[in-house]
């Protein structure tokens, strides 16, 4: 079975660490942080200038003076900082930030990322994502493995780039994948999803070590809000 | 201190000398922390051709969707389009000209303009279409290209207090681009929710110090919300 | 929060993992703001072959002074030489070598490395012994130098307040280097006068964000005035 | 008679104009502020991340983490702000001073300037002094006209530049003088010296128009500190 949004979400939460900086994407990734193991505290950056991000506020609270980079109302966490947006992208620019999550329309093997643009169709602009991949240090790419019965994971990206050579590592519906020597290493299948299916399904190079578990899905979300840190 | 006092009577006041064909650089994010009553003001105004650097352009019928409709804005150098149709429609019917640049690109460049800083070189867009034209040099075996600076005639900012020397606080993330765009321009016009009087402002805690200010007016704001989102109490 | 506690329980903890030959940036200007207690530490341990990137290299006998005498730094990038004689002897003696860098470049050069930014323009220093062996490049008809970007395996900086997250704010002018100091090494050391809870500080006033620190330590500060000027009151 | 150094300052504050953020050098720049005529203000700026510098502490009032880039304990003034060596250097280099007053060792008439180094003798830094030079887009340089017999005002300067043809207005004990076209233009004769004197003492080729003007000190000082404003 395909990973549902919040399974794919609870997968990447498994890469968190106590102490993380961590920069959340729009979609999917936003969701990661309802699934934060227990006994752990990751800081959400949010690229418009807010280290900390918190709950989103109650009726109450809200404040259009507090939002976060997807234009949400937000609140700030104890330990938070407020700053520019000069010195936020020095953040992530400066690879600062811990873990990235953002989310893709196509990956290929040679670990290019293109996310922003669909040319004659869609024009939605960057935003900070080309500085994010460029900066983070360590970036998880989640998307579906298909759309529209096409792959995603491709030998050569078809659409323009966000950032070149920049990901290691992508988390889809149906597996779990490494970026390594020009090819998708397959280290983890979602649940029930077989490696024939994967390999169908992966256009672009695809090495399949020997051993390919199942993933493990161990958390149960901890039912807070998506901004809770 | 007449020579200090930047303060000014009206939005209209503020922005006299705007004409045709200038650049200005609006601070603001989505709709947070732009200046409404500038933006408004150049609105009413009806100046053409502008070269407008934000991050975004407002949306349709609010913040600088306003001069997208009245076609007053012949470029604009930004990161993000979003879900502002006009801005969309403007852009694939080529009726308007669009620089888009990364948000940290956008950023370090004004601050560039700024400081003095004519041209910097950042990995952020190598090899992607950002990249396209620019040029590539490697430090320490990795690639960079050279971004330039951006200086403009006018900065359009929003604080939330500001004392007579224009020194400046912002509230929350309503800073953002504000304190970039308060270096990079000719004239820099700042509307505030309050001014209050010297002294009133902790030395240490203002975010741009009135140096970078040339006018403030105060204003009235609406402070539109993008995207209300809540958890029950 | 054990992963975003940053105290440690002494300078020596503090420092663990700096050995010889390594880089060192080091916040302050002049004698204020420097994290004097890190710099004893570094003097009790006696590490040699240092690179030090300061403003300034304390006053003989204090601050970075110290390491001077005691011959623990071979290399010294600093914008001011001044009136340390023990400085000025090395210097000319060639026991030390000395990058005298203009001191807005010595800033930009230590924001750019944490910044991400490996090389910038700028016109301080064109056609002056400092632009020697530099690109020179035009903009807009005016000739810029080449300046790179400084990082380090250690940043030693100085604070007033900053809670357990790491998060720093500074006391009037012994702002000065260290918040740029803070973002470009591969570990960050904060020492403050003291340590407050999760909360105390409000986010739009934290100078240097807690991302930028890896290590606090609370110390005792003598606080040494280079020049006590007064007027009678 | 040449200007003492207290009749220097006093020439260059005529040179200040209501509303100006101006940067002092040390030495004779330092004590321009208290000659600022009355009716106008001024800010204070210093490089250490200071601008709006008051007058010096009282006994009670000194604080070490309140100095000046000349290293003395000063004051912050109503409507200061305090930020980084960082912030304070895009301040001079992004050309937001509106005038620098500093000391040299030498001018040329090419505008160049040496004012940190002599080789084998003197190695005190360049400090804030190149990016100054650099940055503000009004530079007034005080300095005598002469040292040990020597005109420090020169055909080209022969010791390390600070500046490269930045300078255009320079004030010596002896004249007030401008740069213009690869000359000093003598301006003002300091009260009672001769065009014949300052020809005499002036290496660099000079342009004397037809009528130069004794230079006008009519204010007094104020009395109060080096970093009143």
């Amino acid at each position: 079975m395909a990973l549902t949004r919040e399974q794919m979400a609870q997968r990447v939460a498994s890469e968190l660490r106590d102490g993380y900086y961590v920069n959340l994407g729009i979609g999917i990734p936003t969701l990661v942080a309802n699934y934060i193991p227990p006994g752990i505290e990751v800081m959400l950056h949010s690229e418009n200038g807010l280290l900390g991000m918190g709950a989103f506020p109650t009726e109450e609270e809200i404040d259009p003076d507090m939002i976060n980079a997807g234009k949400q109302t937000v609140t700030a966490r104890v330990g938070a900082s407020i700053f520019s947006s000069v010195e936020s992208f020095a953040m992530i620019r400066g690879g600062h930030i811990d873990l990235t999550v953002l989310g893709a329309f196509e990956v290929d093997v040679h670990g290019n990322i293109a996310s922003w643009m669909i040319p004659g169709k869609l024009v939605k602009g960057m935003g900070g994502a080309m500085d994010l991949v460029a900066g983070a240090s360590n970036i998880i790419v989640t998307m579906t493995h298909e759309k529209g019965g096409q792959s995603k994971l491709l030998e050569r990206c078809t659409l323009p780039l966000t950032g070149s050579g920049c990901i290691r590592r992508v988390l889809t519906d149906l597996a779990y994948l490494e970026i390594h020597d020009r090819a998708f290493v397959l280290r983890e299948r979602a649940p029930g999803v077989t490696v024939e299916e994967i390999k169908a399904k992966t256009a672009g190079r695809l090495v399949v070590p020997s051993d390919v578990p199942e993933m493990r899905l161990s958390n149960d979300a901890n039912h807070g809000s998506p901004a809770h840190a | 201190m007449a020579g200090f006092d930047k303060r000014v009577d009206s939005a209209r006041q503020a922005l006299d000398g705007l004409t045709d064909g200038m650049t200005i650089i609006v601070g603001g994010f989505g709709l947070c922390g732009i200046p409404e009553n500038l933006i408004a003001e150049v609105h009413r105004r009806g100046v053409r051709d502008l070269t407008v650097v934000s991050n975004n352009c407002g949306v349709d019928g609010f913040g600088l969707g306003l001069l997208l409709e009245k076609r007053q804005i012949s470029k604009m150098i930004a990161s993000y389009v979003g879900e502002n149709a006009e801005f969309e429609r403007q852009l694939l019917s080529g009726e308007i000209e669009v620089e888009l640049t990364p948000q940290g690109t956008l950023a370090e460049r004004i601050r560039a303009g700024g400081a003095g800083i004519p041209a910097f070189y950042t990995a952020t867009g190598v090899g992607t279409p950002v990249g396209e034209n620019k040029e590539v040099r490697k430090f320490d075996d990795r690639d960079y290209i050279l971004e330039k600076a951006i200086t403009a005639d006018f900065a359009l900012i929003k604080g939330w207090k500001a004392d007579w020397y224009g020194n400046i606080v912002y509230r929350h993330t309503a800073q953002n681009f504000n304190p970039a765009a308060a270096t990079a321009a000719r004239i820099t016009v700042a509307e505030v929710e309050e001014i209050v009087e010297p002294g009133a402002l902790e030395p240490s805690h203002i975010h741009t110090p009135g140096i970078y200010v040339d006018r403030l007016t105060q204003g009235q704001f609406e402070k539109r919300i993008e995207k209300r989102t809540t958890r029950s109490a």
